[in-house]
């Protein structure tokens, strides 16, 4: 970037990504998106691009868009080749003169709309190139219908097909590790982030994603309060336990090169991020230690394996 | 062109937009959301040192900046999820229970 | 200028005198030509449309969604299971009011698999708002093709148009044809210059919203409008496309209906098989006539009665399965049209042809047969039955 | 439902050598000389060997029966081999003919026609092409036996078209063109008529 990241500067810029949508209250998507717009150049135009979603449904209810740049929302699982094909427009108009200036493409879907259904629309788009960036704001659960279990959902998260019971202790598998999957795709950049702080993070990449030609994927955590189960107002402090713990590490692929852009200065143990969601609540249940142990061990594992990719 | 301020759910069919488009930008702004609050925000503007770290924060975009200053809430849109305060390092915020702006 | 080409030859020759925007490209039997003879003109440089080889029919035709909604001129080519992988996505299109050009190679619809001609793919996603225009050759395929664009992109329609030509039948088959030159072509055509799109530097536009019950029904009254207005849109475009090709097209051909007695109702390459047998039965004195539909959607059901009023015994021959136990969709399509005739023909369902079983000169005399038999008896027999199947009961 | 001024062809091969564009190019060089035409395959999911069935309808009005040709004028067989698994010879016109890709002789073939009475045609298409092309490419000679034996084009109005036909087709291989041409000429003197 040419200059240094300044929150005042940038949040001072007219919005992108208005009030009055339907979100939730305290909703991490709204959060999330008007993140990564405001990463764009003032006097540059975009066409943000929605898979369906919580966000979809909230954000442009007729007549009421929250947008001010073009959008377009088609279905579930194509948002990345949606993106593809506002793209491929721009590239023949403008060679046929019909269009003129810098125009960027932004996708965003939840992590159902990425991880799971659009996974195969979204792997197509970045194997062919487009120059486009797909946000996933992932929020690790179908909350769009009502909370059900995602390949991104956490280990033995509680959601509503996967309950906790006598015999269900809530998702049975670990989180799918859709960032790395799209670094096999070798694009020139993607990376995860998460709203923490002055959104020096959030931005640093959204900016690198918008501004690195070729496709680009930010995979963003967004807390959900009603999904999650933690009170509307502790929303920065649950993104932050999350990467406090390693169980949401930050870093970026650029051009292959791995980078951790963020060491905590101590690493948490999980159950700080777990014991604050009610998601998670059956773990701390007398007899489920070994839970928060596998838990544990996973992060550990998975962050000492970053930390040898990203040579720390 | 038809605009979003004229489109209510009296409008006949023939003054809809075809396919359910909107020409406009940010035409959500329209919408009072304020009325979902159940816990308000206060703005204590002696108390704020004008970092603003609030406003990222805001999922409703409801904290409007202008010359470098945070104003007060944009009340039609807050719908009183309380991040801000909890984020705010100079105690410059306060949630009050109810929905109404405590003005 | 006269040529020779097959029916995906003549639809991709079509496309690059048009040279569209965008295009939307994936493999599908028997539709598959049209994309690689494309490819080729790209490569050649003898257009630049800007050519997106997508990882399935599904994100075809969301490219194409995306890429009208932005502006540009987008078309795509598929078959069978192709099509049935973009159901979702055609409604989508078509209630986002995007005038997309698809053609659709008809082929069966899986399953068991079979890559040969009926017309269960288009018939499936007849209710799905796209204008569905049907080829019986090669000609009509190049000509059906051309006349899309300027059908769909009216304002007042501003609907997608699906071009449909049999799987093999014509797609495969090479036959004379008449191509018009490029630049006819081109200025028949026109420039695409919709009022709203993406990529529009005045204002933005916001697409594909959410629509409470308040609204939806008003926008499908709306939509439901734009299709009845296509009808009066298709009628001019074939009357201007007359004028540059000297070839006429209406919502249907009558084909020796003047004093007809007995008439067929069919779609696609078997009219042409059809017209054989008509004329042959004419030749003995049989009074025997054809309507065969080019416009299915909208249906022409107000003309298809008058064009049928005279007859005395009708068969309507549907080229793929409804499993509505009660005749196949032109059939109940044809009957429903028909119903305000003061004075209705006998009337009989044939589903024939399904997954590429031929039908032959002889096979059409047999049913004329069956029609005349009607008409002198009073005697219907069963409505509703199939054609061409082995079965006991001719065993026997 | 040929009527008298149709000649229908019907093609036997197998996948990848070539029945289907000989098929397609009948269709293209009959067009050509201002007839109308229809060349098509029957298809099936079959590959290479398997196999495979074409058709011609070649006529001076334009026909628009779109079914397959079950009682052809003409049968040519491009794979000799195909005699053994196929009923090449079914629906054959009594008046009609023949023409086989085999080394042997019309007299030779007959006793392998399952009594067929009619014309036969031999050719041996490999060794033609073989010789000329330097490939077994027996589709050339075929086409070459069928025009000659049909007599559906005229033989020298033939060559000048698809020699315009080639120029167009191998404008990136002209030197291909002088050997088809050959193997064109070549063939139509030496298909044998039975």
């Amino acid at each position: 970037m040419s200059t240094v990241y300044n929150l005042k500067r940038e949040v001072e810029k007219p919005v992108r990504f208005t009030g009055g949508h339907r979100l939730c209250a305290g909703c991490g998507a709204g959060i999330v998106v008007s993140g990564v717009l405001r990463a764009l150049k003032r006097e540059e135009r975009a066409v943000v691009v929605n898979a369906t979603s919580c966000l979809e449904v909230s954000t442009f209810m007729y007549p009421y868009t929250a947008y001010m740049d073009s959008y377009i929302h088609s279905a579930f699982e194509n948002s990345a080749a949606t993106c593809s094909g506002v793209e491929a427009a721009y590239n023949a108009l403008k060679r046929r003169g019909k269009v003129d200036g810098t125009v960027k493409f932004i996708t965003f879907g939840g992590d159902g709309g990425t991880y799971d259904i659009g996974l195969q629309s979204l792997s197509g788009a970045m194997d062919r190139g487009h120059d486009m960036v797909y946000v996933c704001y992932d929020n690790e659960a179908y909350m769009n219908t009502g909370i059900q279990r995602s390949s991104s959902t956490p280990h033995f998260a509680r959601t509503t097909t996967t309950p906790v019971g006598t015999v269900g202790q809530g998702k049975k598998q670990n989180k799918k590790d859709l960032t790395e999957i799209l670094v096999a795709h070798h694009i020139p950049y993607a990376a995860q982030t998460a709203p923490l702080g002055s959104f020096k993070d959030l931005h640093t990449k959204s900016y690198k994603a918008i501004y690195t030609k070729g496709p680009c994927f930010l995979n963003v955590l967004s807390p959900c309060p009603r999904g999650w189960d933690y009170p509307t107002e502790k929303l920065a402090e649950i993104a932050r336990l999350a990467v406090d713990t390693c169980v949401w590490p930050l870093y970026e692929v650029e051009e292959g090169m791995w980078r951790l852009t963020y060491i905590p200065k101590k690493k948490l143990p999980v159950e700080d991020f777990l014991r604050p969601q009610g998601r998670f609540r059956h773990m701390f249940q007398p007899g489920n230690e070994w839970m928060i142990e596998e838990a544990q061990a996973y992060v550990d594992q998975k962050w000492e394996r970053l930390l040898e990719r990203t040579g720390v | 062109m038809i605009h979003a301020k004229d489109i209510n759910e009296r409008t006949p069919w023939q003054d809809l937009t075809p396919g359910g488009e909107i020409y406009e930008p940010g035409t959500a702004r329209l919408f009072n959301t304020g009325t979902w609050r159940t816990n308000t925000p206060v703005f204590h503007e002696a108390a704020c040192k004008h970092c603003m770290l609030c406003v990222p924060f805001c999922p409703d975009i409801a904290i409007p900046v202008q010359d470098g200053k945070r104003l007060d809430f944009d009340y039609m849109h807050c719908k009183g999820c309380g991040i801000c305060e909890n984020v705010c390092p100079f105690q410059a915020i306060t949630m009050v229970s109810g929905g109404a702006p405590n003005e | 200028m006269s040529n020779r080409l097959s029916g995906n030859e003549a639809v991709a020759y079509a496309l690059k005198q048009i040279n569209p925007d965008v295009m939307g490209a994936f493999p599908i039997t028997p539709s598959t030509e049209i994309p690689e003879y494309f490819a080729q003109y790209v490569a050649d440089g003898e257009v630049n449309t800007e050519y997106v080889t997508v990882e399935s029919e599904h994100s075809s035709m969301s490219v194409c969604i995306a890429a009208q909604a932005a502006g540009a001129r987008a078309v795509c080519a598929t078959s069978s299971a192709g099509l049935a992988l973009m159901y979702e996505l055609l409604y989508v299109a078509a209630s986002c009011r995007l005038p997309i050009i698809l053609a659709c190679v008809n082929r069966a619809l899986t399953g068991p698999i079979n890559i040969n001609n009926d017309h269960s793919d288009s018939m499936g996603a007849r209710d799905s708002g796209w204008i569905q225009i049907y080829a019986e050759n090669n000609q009509e395929a190049y000509d059906n093709f051309l006349m899309a664009m300027p059908i769909g992109e009216t304002p007042s329609v501003r609907l997608p148009v699906m071009t449909c030509m049999d799987g093999f039948i014509t797609s495969h088959a090479v036959e004379n044809i008449e191509l018009l030159e490029t630049d006819v072509v081109r200025r028949f055509i026109g420039e695409y210059n919709p009022e709203h799109y993406l990529l529009k530097k005045e204002n933005p536009l916001a697409v594909g919203p959410y629509d409470v019950s308040s609204y939806y029904m008003e926008h499908k009254v709306l939509e439901a409008e734009a299709m009845k207005a296509a009808k009066a849109r298709i009628l001019e475009v074939a009357a201007e496309f007359e004028k540059i090709s000297g070839r006429r097209y209406g919502l249907f051909e009558e084909y020796r209906m003047e004093d007809a007695e007995l008439a067929l109702v069919l779609i696609g390459s078997t009219a042409g098989t059809a017209k054989a047998a008509v004329d042959k039965l004419r030749e003995e004195g049989v009074k025997a006539g054809l309507v065969k539909i080019r416009v299915f959607r909208p249906f022409p059901g107000e003309e298809l009665a008058r064009a049928l009023a005279g007859t005395k015994a009708v068969a309507v021959m549907d080229k793929s399965e409804g499993f509505s136990a009660n005749g196949g969709p032109l059939f109940a399509e044809t009957r429903s049209a028909l119903y305000d005739l003061k004075n209705r023909p006998y009337m009989i369902n044939i589903v024939y042809g399904l997954g590429g079983r031929d039908v032959n000169t002889e096979d059409i005399e047999k049913v004329f047969g069956r029609l005349a038999n009607i008409a002198a008896t009073g005697e219907i027999g069963p409505v509703y039955t199939h054609m061409g199947q082995r079965s006991k009961e001719e065993n026997a | 439902m040929a009527t008298n001024d149709m000649v229908e062809i019907r093609w036997h091969g197998r996948g990848g050598q070539g029945a289907k564009s000989a098929c397609l190019l009948l269709a293209d060089v009959a067009g050509l000389a201002g007839k109308f035409v229809q060349g098509f395959p029957e298809y099936g999911p079959e590959r290479m060997g398997a196999p495979i069935t074409a058709y011609n309808r070649i006529s001076e009005k334009r026909c628009t029966i779109h079914s397959n040709i079950y009682y052809p004028d003409y049968v040519i067989v491009v794979d000799e081999s195909l005699l053994d698994s196929v009923d090449v010879t079914g629906g054959l016109k009594e008046g009609g003919a023949i023409i086989i890709n085999t080394t042997l002789s019309p007299q030779e073939m007959r006793p392998r026609l399952r009594g067929w009475a009619g014309k036969i045609c031999t050719i041996d298409a490999r060794r033609i092409s073989e010789e000329i092309l330097g490939k077994n490419l027996p589709n050339t000679p075929m086409l070459a036996a069928v025009v000659k034996v049909s007599g559906v084009l005229d033989a020298e109005r033939f060559l000048v078209d698809i020699e315009e036909s080639f120029k167009h087709k191998f404008a990136d291989k002209p030197e291909v063109i002088e050997g088809n041409m050959l193997t064109l000429r070549k063939s139509m003197a030496e298909v044998l008529v039975g």
